[in-house]
């Protein structure tokens, strides 16, 4: 059964993200695409001519994607959490990495905007797991989706991650990483076809860890995690429609100045 | 020894609408210096108004030298030509002129503000202020019958009338604009992304506006008391309910300020002339062809565009010259790009509303 | 900030601003500038329109023989209504049309066939210029 | 066993000055081989030993430790050094004074009169010998032996390019033997006096390397190495002294068993030396300016072996520390040093200058696990010095490569070496990645350290700060690696050719050598610490072995140029930095000389 | 395969670039992103991106400096691809035809499927076009379609193409 | 509208005594080619919050005359010059060729001949 829910995990992620993109559109009283757009790009991708800069940029797409899958595994497997966020650490280097490969300007810049959003929400996510260790008692997410209590005991911690929420997700104010106005997307760049359909998938996986992470604050009650996700969902896509990108930097300090404290605060909170 | 990285902006470029290309010199993502290459456009409209076109056609072709500001192209040459004829159009024709121009400076504007909000990131703002926009586009698709291209002004006058209906048109779509108009001002105001991105960014010192010779609303965004409305007598602007929009901090917000406070003074300018129409022909004969040199001033929606037009009694012209309100900004722009984060390049310049169409001509 | 997400949440279930286009037509204002019109049986070949219009969209062909052929690129207009403010016999012989053009595909020959066309119409009123120099010569030297 | 590991380097050591290139090799892999064997050989078998010096012995290292300090005077003279001349004195004052009164408690050293030449071999005595192998010491071998051992031999093939006198070339690389019996003792030193004599045994060598190219600059270095690392001598003696007025003991064992009184102050003080030997901040600046010796030597001295005496030395200690206000003070202070370091360290562009501060800082996440002083914490210190002596040996190493074949030292000038030098930039990734990311040994180090400190805070909620500097520091590592292999990457085209990147044999066998080691104790931890996550592995597998055979494939596609808004612009790679105003990196230095205080500070008062 | 071709037309990306208009047709695409005609509902996204774009919509009659930008982009565009000429210079050179500085249409140098009129075009036309265009996207095959002109030297025409693998496909005249 | 003949040799002294920044308002530099080889360079000007307060500083001269460039005195006519460069194929110090036009392109497309 896990492993089904592993094996379609891209698509439940694509899913999420045609939901967001009609969702996102009748916010600013558009119609929009259609539900299931993400699989006709998807598909469409594939159908294209394959261009690419040179074999390892490309292949590391594929390496970023299966990486991320793999973290994502992770996750429905129970595994620790702390190596759940270096496996995606591992993913998101694997990407900058690739960023980097290429002579082209947008392309760096976008791998060092990866690099900054990296800096700055890594530590959330691990101090988000110290949390639940604390809580808990464990790091493995098998135990910790057993016990419950979690908002009650880690209301700051959850208020950081929600704020590291749209850094994930690429969505407003911090999509700093795509940021198409400025950097035309970054180190997806100089994708197109088949690869650009790796990391178009890529997206859909993050979703998924990432509201992975909002599910667990739940604990042993599915329902309340199916609210709390569909709640954040709506907050996000709400912040992604009332506000403008910041720097890089803004964010960083943003994320440190606030959700470091908060989070720290938190467990200050919960070891005192 | 730090190196910089060059990072191209243009000629294609997302955040671009028409093609220039710069390149900045930048130490992290800080720009440090900038090239910029704004012949893309250039397709000779000054020497084909002499050369291929008669006189009473060269109103249609300056036109398109700039989609944005078709309008006071057309008008500022029809301006010179009637000059030369010795030919002085009524008051009907000089309002319905007016209504066109500051519709077109409406809509004009509020493309800007949406391309920028656009270039800093928010999306929905765009949306938000493209469907309101929509409004004042369907009031010139009816008056002109052409949402961009109007081609409404004429040697001897303007092509077309304004109905009763049309009237109650504007007064309608007006209306339900200016209120959309007060939302977005407080929205410019209180939202906290946008006062990061805006705010402090972007600077043209007043100064700096002196010295580069900056106009229209970034001059005035930055304090600096130019308007070629106030500065020439063709227009009745003063009958009408025009005020000067000064802003003091030269920064994006403030010219995202100007341009949304003129457009309130517009609309309020439009209605006036939609009320107070004066009656009189639309479209007068004008005999002759145009002797001498001319030289007219029209406040376009990004400052004033100059309009030189030297005749020498035939049928085609001895020189058009076209100096447009983005040529004189560049080197304003130029400035206030350096030392600023090239995260915001696309912001500033879309606050600077270029036209390259109408600098390369 | 706030103010927009609640905007936001409230355009939820707002109607939305968007015409389907395609499938539901956009009703064109009236007075739109479409397509200009022609009608042989009244226009009486003063080739006024062909001279007014700016880009060159309208051309008169010049068969040696009969009545001039007109010639409308759509693709070429720029939809000004110059040529129908020019014609003596405007809303009769040519007038400008409330519908618009759709678009051309390759077959159309948009641009190529009007560079062919351009040429010949330059030809052809050099040929019957030719031709009408010849027959009053021929004339001159009949008499 | 032990007495080969100390004794073999010195022979080598010898026969270098008198032997030819192709000797040079021989020695040094059978120094190497033998090392290694050896070393291996007593990690595993599970003994403590332990030596007596004999009198005399004792009576040679206090003269040649005057001798030292007088040479320190010398050169202090010699240069004009102010600051070294009078800390040299100190020293030399402190060190008589010491003599003086240790003299009184002689009784106990010479105990059972032995006069002879020899060391001998004693366990039944119960008085603490001077020399005394335990745990920490045998993991000390191994990396001193395995990684000392493969820098030595690098740097036999090193020197062939290096313009020096052959005889100055000999008498380096007999420098470096030397250096790792210095070290193998150092490491098994029970004896106070005698790790002061090693100690400043270290400094001297690295006094030497670094001014080994005699030039102005590495001049002006060396003499800043010296007076910071002599500070560490003060403040050992300073713990001596206040450890024989005390406890009236110059030994190490026999200190820790006391407790109370001026232990703590005893501890604090040797701890500083750490602190000092670590380059901590404000010490920094020497571990930097050591970046102009020859590459083994910043290799071999300044990331591998010598600066692991700084958290060696805090783990020798840990008994004392144990939850104390004074440990909780230094495991902070390692924190900060590790998230300050790394910081700093994003504004530096040349190559072995981001390598000494990065070694800066994960040496400051090393004390900090030692200074907490659990089984655990100190087991991750120890498992973090070997991966790291690894991963930083091997890049150092590239980095030496670099230097000799390619004339590179700042990151400015690597753009698009991948080009160039694929096999070389390979390693230095491999380096990278085995620093950051999983599963290699340095990230489950961490990994394990962030879950056993996380573990402890409800007892210590001090440690939240080390926490969250770890956390944070990670992060920025992972930023200033990943951003210095910008500079590397950013190939243009795989369908360009290049000529093919050959690394001399002497150069590529201790990086392949490394990068072996690097992977297999990287599996072979995992294996102890989680059978299940050996999955892990699976990782880089895609990388080593699936993706170049996907790569063949890859031939197929058609190849297109980088989108440069449509114009054809070359583009050149620039790094980003992240630089402190001078505001700031004052405010650092300061709060951290304050730190520092407040470490004699706090164990003086409890 | 048939089964990814028919997702052609549902998920078309615009490459937009200017190549000399006045505008007034770049405004009127931006107007139909907007919310009134809205794209979107036909998957549409505005990439910026030639290298993930399958409708390039080019705008202006093609002046001397944009040429090259504009074949460059165009050989960016992985196949299958769609040009859309948008507004009346852009197909025919308009009311700039014969001008000095401009080429008439930009069908001198790429290969345009869908020619939309107007001056400016309106989004009505652009969304007809579109939906034109996409029939003709899912027709295509994915056969390299070559720039009529490309630039640069002949030699360096021919480097680049052997360096970029294309050479055996593309036969350069 | 005011004209004022200058020359090019005395065009800076005069520009540098008449302009003030914060009176006037650099508009730009224009050329009329006046056939035969002859052209006629206009700076124009015009002054800030006054009605049709124009004034026009124009000068004789061919193409071959360099131009002396006002950039010391006004930041900002760097742009009207490099324009008149490429339109009128003129020298101007300071100014480069290629604002607007290509190598290919037609030369001073505003020379009366071309």
């Amino acid at each position: 059964m896990i492993w089904i829910w592993i094996a379609f995990a891209p698509i439940l992620g694509g899913l999420v993200y045609g939901g967001e993109r009609v969702l996102r559109a009748r916010m600013q009283r558009r119609q929009g695409p259609p539900f299931l757009q993400p699989f006709y790009d998807m598909f469409k991708l594939l159908d294209k001519r394959t261009l690419i800069v040179h074999a390892p940029h490309a292949l590391l797409a594929v390496a970023h994607f299966f990486a991320l899958w793999f973290s994502v595994a992770a996750i429905f497997l129970g595994w620790n959490l702390l190596y759940i966020v270096f496996l995606h650490l591992f993913a998101q280097i694997v990407l900058i990495l690739a960023g980097y490969s290429v002579r082209s300007a947008y392309s760096h810049l976008g791998a060092n905007r990866e690099l900054l959003m990296l800096v700055a929400y890594e530590p959330i996510l691990i101090l988000v797991a110290v949390g639940f260790y604390l809580v808990s008692g464990s790091f493995d997410i098998a135990q910790i989706v057993r016990g419950g209590g979690y908002l009650a005991q880690m209301p700051l911690l959850f208020i950081a991650l929600l704020m590291i929420v749209p850094i994930k997700v690429k969505k407003s104010p911090f999509d700093v990483g795509e940021a198409h106005q400025e950097i035309v997307g970054g180190v997806e760049i100089e994708y197109s076809g088949m690869f650009y359909e790796f990391l178009y998938m890529a997206r859909f996986l993050e979703y998924i860890f990432i509201y992975s992470f909002v599910f667990i604050f739940a604990g042993v009650s599915y329902a309340l995690g199916a609210a709390l996700v569909a709640g954040v969902f709506l907050l996000v896509n709400l912040v992604d429609n009332a506000t403008a990108r910041v720097h890089t930097m803004h964010m960083v300090k943003i994320i440190y100045a606030v959700a470091m404290s908060l989070a720290i605060a938190n467990i200050l909170w919960i070891v005192l | 020894m730090k190196k910089t990285i060059q990072i191209p902006l243009g000629s294609q470029h997302i955040s671009l609408l028409e093609p220039i290309r710069f390149k900045f010199e930048c130490e992290n993502e800080k720009i440090i210096g900038v090239d910029a290459d704004v012949g893309f456009v250039h397709r000779g409209v000054e020497l084909a108004c002499t050369r291929s076109f008669e006189f009473k056609q060269v109103g249609y072709v300056v036109a398109r030298v700039c989609g944005l500001c078709a309008i006071t192209h057309s008008l500022s040459y029809t301006l010179a030509a009637e000059k030369l004829l010795g030919y002085e159009a009524n008051d009907r024709i000089k309002y319905l002129r007016m209504l066109m121009v500051e519709l077109d400076r409406i809509h004009s504007h509020m493309l800007c503000l949406a391309h920028t909000a656009e270039n800093a990131g928010f999306e929905a703002l765009f949306m938000q202020i493209m469907a309101d926009r929509e409004l004042v586009m369907d009031l010139q698709e009816a008056i002109s019958g052409n949402r961009v291209q109007f081609d409404f002004i004429a040697i001897g006058g303007v092509n077309r009338d304004l109905t009763p209906e049309l009237t109650a048109l504007i007064h309608k779509n007006l209306t339900l604009l200016s209120e959309k108009i007060d939302a977005l001002i407080g929205l410019f105001n209180n939202n906290w992304s946008l006062s990061l991105k805006y705010k402090g960014v972007g600077v043209l010192r007043l100064e700096d506006a002196y010295t580069y010779n900056a106009l229209g609303p970034l001059a005035r965004a930055a304090g600096l008391a130019t308007d070629v409305r106030v500065e020439t007598s063709d227009f009745p602007y003063e009958d009408i309910g025009y005020t000067m929009i000064l802003e003091s901090t030269g920064d994006i917000h403030a010219r995202n300020f100007v341009r949304l406070r003129e457009i309130v003074n517009s609309i309020a300018m439009c209605r006036n002339i939609a009320d107070n129409l004066p009656a009189g022909e639309i479209l007068e004969k004008t005999k002759g062809k145009p002797k001498g040199e001319a030289v007219v001033r029209v406040e376009a929606p990004r400052g004033e565009l100059f309009y030189l037009v030297r005749g020498n009694g035939g049928n085609m012209l001895e020189r058009v010259r076209i100096k447009t309100p983005t040529f004189s900004g560049i080197p304003a722009m130029m400035e206030v790009f350096k030392s600023s984060e090239y995260a915001d390049a696309p912001a500033i310049l879309a606050s600077f509303d270029p036209c390259m169409s109408c600098t390369a001509k | 900030m706030f103010k927009s997400m609640f905007t936001a949440l409230i355009n939820l279930f707002k109607p939305v601003h968007t015409v389907n286009y395609p499938a539901e037509d956009i009703v064109l204002p009236k007075g739109y500038r479409g397509l200009i019109e022609y009608d042989k049986e009244s226009c009486i070949f003063c080739d006024k329109c062909e001279k007014v219009c700016p880009p060159g969209a309208i051309l008169f062909y010049q068969p040696l023989e009969g009545e001039k052929e007109y010639r409308y690129n759509p693709w070429l207009c720029i939809y000004c209504g110059e040529c129908v403010r020019a014609c003596p016999k405007p809303e009769e012989a040519l007038w400008q049309s409330e519908t618009k053009q759709h678009s051309a595909v390759k077959e159309d020959g948009a641009n190529e066939g009007w560079f062919v066309y351009e040429e010949a119409c330059k030809q052809s009123r050099e040929d019957f210029k030719a031709a009408k120099q010849a027959s009053k010569t021929q004339n001159k030297s009949e008499e | 066993m032990l007495l080969t590991l100390i004794l073999l380097p010195i022979a080598a050591a010898f026969l270098i000055l008198f032997s030819s290139k192709y000797i040079q090799y021989f020695l040094s892999v059978a120094v190497l081989a033998s090392g290694s064997y050896y070393s291996i050989l007593l990690f595993t078998s599970a003994e403590n030993v332990s030596f007596y010096l004999s009198s005399f012995f004792n009576t040679v290292i206090i003269a040649a430790d005057i001798v030292l300090l007088l040479y320190f005077l010398y050169q202090g003279k010699k240069y004009n050094s102010l600051k070294v001349i009078v800390l040299a004195a100190v020293q030399l004052l402190l060190f008589l004074y010491i003599e003086h009164v240790s003299a009184g408690h002689s009784a106990q050293v010479v105990v059972d009169g032995i006069t002879k030449f020899t060391i001998e071999y004693d366990t039944s005595s119960g008085h603490s010998a001077e020399i005394a192998v335990d745990e920490l010491s045998r993991f000390m071998f191994l990396i001193i032996n395995i990684v000392g051992g493969i820098i030595v031999l690098y740097s036999v093939r090193y020197m062939e390019d290096e313009t020096a006198t052959p005889r100055k070339k000999q008498l380096f690389i007999a420098a470096m033997f030397l250096f790792l019996s210095v070290m193998n003792t150092l490491v098994c030193a029970n004896s106070l006096m005698l790790f002061f004599f090693l100690f400043e045994m270290t400094t001297l060598a690295s006094y030497l390397l670094i001014a080994f190219r005699n030039d102005e600059v590495s001049r002006t270095n060396a003499l800043r190495a010296l007076w910071m690392n002599q500070i560490g001598g003060v403040v050992i003696l300073l713990g001596v002294l206040v450890a024989v007025l005390g406890f009236g003991t110059v030994m190490f064992d026999t200190l820790l068993q006391h407790s109370g009184g001026v232990l703590f102050l005893s501890v604090a003080l040797l701890s500083m030396a750490a602190l000092v030997k670590g380059a901590s901040i404000p010490f920094d600046g020497w571990l930097l300016g050591a970046m102009v010796a020859p590459t083994p030597v910043s290799a071999m001295l300044h990331s591998a072996t010598m600066v692991k005496i700084a958290p060696y030395l805090i783990l020798k200690l840990a008994p004392a520390l144990g939850a104390t206000l004074l440990g909780g003070v230094l495991s902070i202070t390692g924190g900060l040093v590790f998230v300050t370091a790394s910081y700093l360290a994003l504004s530096r562009f040349v190559f072995k200058e981001i390598l000494g501060y990065s070694t800066v800082a994960l040496l400051g996440l090393m004390m900090a696990l030692a200074a907490i002083g659990t089984k655990e914490s100190m087991m991750l210190a120890m498992v973090l010095m070997g991966f790291h002596a690894l991963s930083k040996a091997l890049l150092f190493l590239a980095a030496g490569v670099l230097e000799k074949q390619y004339h590179l030292k700042s990151i400015e000038e690597m753009s698009a070496l991948v080009h160039r030098a694929p096999k070389t930039v390979g390693y230095i990734l491999l380096g990278f990645v085995s620093l950051t990311l999983p599963p290699f040994g340095l990230f489950m180090g961490k990994l394990f350290a962030i879950t056993s400190v996380a573990s402890l805070l409800r007892e210590r909620p001090l440690l939240l700060i080390v926490l969250v500097s770890m956390i944070i520091g990670s992060a920025l590592l992972v930023l200033l690696y990943f951003k210095v292999s910008s500079a590397l990457l950013s190939n243009p085209s795989d369908t360009l050719s290049a000529e093919e990147e050959r690394i001399p044999y002497g150069f590529s066998l201790p990086l392949i050598l490394l990068s072996v080691l690097i992977v297999g104790t990287g599996a072979g931890f995992i294996v102890i610490q989680h059978d299940a996550l050996l999955a892990l592995l699976a990782l880089p597998l895609i990388f080593v072995f699936v993706l170049p055979w996907i790569m063949r494939g890859m031939e197929r596609y058609d190849r297109t140029e980088p989108y440069h808004c449509g114009e054809k612009e070359p583009f050149d790679t620039a790094l980003i930095y992240y630089e402190p105003t001078i505001r700031v990196k004052q405010m650092i230095y300061w709060s951290f000389t304050l730190l520092f205080a407040a470490v004699a500070v706090v164990g003086a008062l409890s | 395969m048939k089964f990814f071709t028919s997702f052609r037309k549902k998920s078309p990306w615009i490459l937009h670039y200017n190549a000399g208009s006045c505008n007034g047709c770049d405004i009127e695409i931006l107007a139909a992103l907007g919310p009134k005609f809205d794209l979107e509902r036909f998957g549409v996204i505005n990439t910026g991106n030639p290298k993930q774009s399958d409708i390039f919509l080019v705008t202006g009659p093609v002046t001397y400096r944009s040429r090259e930008r504009l074949v460059e982009l165009y050989s960016q565009i992985p196949e299958p691809k769609v040009v859309i000429a948008v507004g009346s210079c852009t197909t025919t050179g308009g009311v700039f035809r014969g001008m000095y500085n401009v080429e008439d249409g930009i069908d001198q140098y790429i290969p345009v499927d869908v020619y939309v009129p107007g001056c400016a075009s309106t989004p009505q036309l652009i969304i007809d076009a579109i939906v034109k265009a996409l029939e003709i996207l899912e027709n295509k095959s994915k056969e390299i379609e070559k720039p009529f002109k490309l630039f640069g030297s002949v030699e360096t025409i021919g480097n680049k193409l052997s360096r970029l693998n294309m050479a055996k496909r593309v036969k350069h005249d | 509208m005011t004209k004022l003949e200058t020359t090019l040799a005395t065009l800076l002294a005069d520009i540098g005594t008449f302009y003030e920044p914060k009176k006037w308002h650099f508009l730009t530099v224009n050329g009329i080619d006046l056939g035969e080889g002859k052209i006629e360079l206009q700076w124009i000007f015009s002054k800030y919050g006054v009605k049709d307060e124009i004034v026009i500083y124009y000068a004789l001269s061919d193409y071959e005359t360099p131009v002396p460039s006002l950039v010391s005195l006004i930041p900002s006519a760097f742009m009207g010059e490099r324009e008149i460069v490429d339109m009128f194929g003129l020298k101007v110090d300071g100014a480069e060729r290629g604002l607007y036009l290509d190598e290919d392109s037609l030369q001073h497309p505003l020379r009366s001949e071309s």
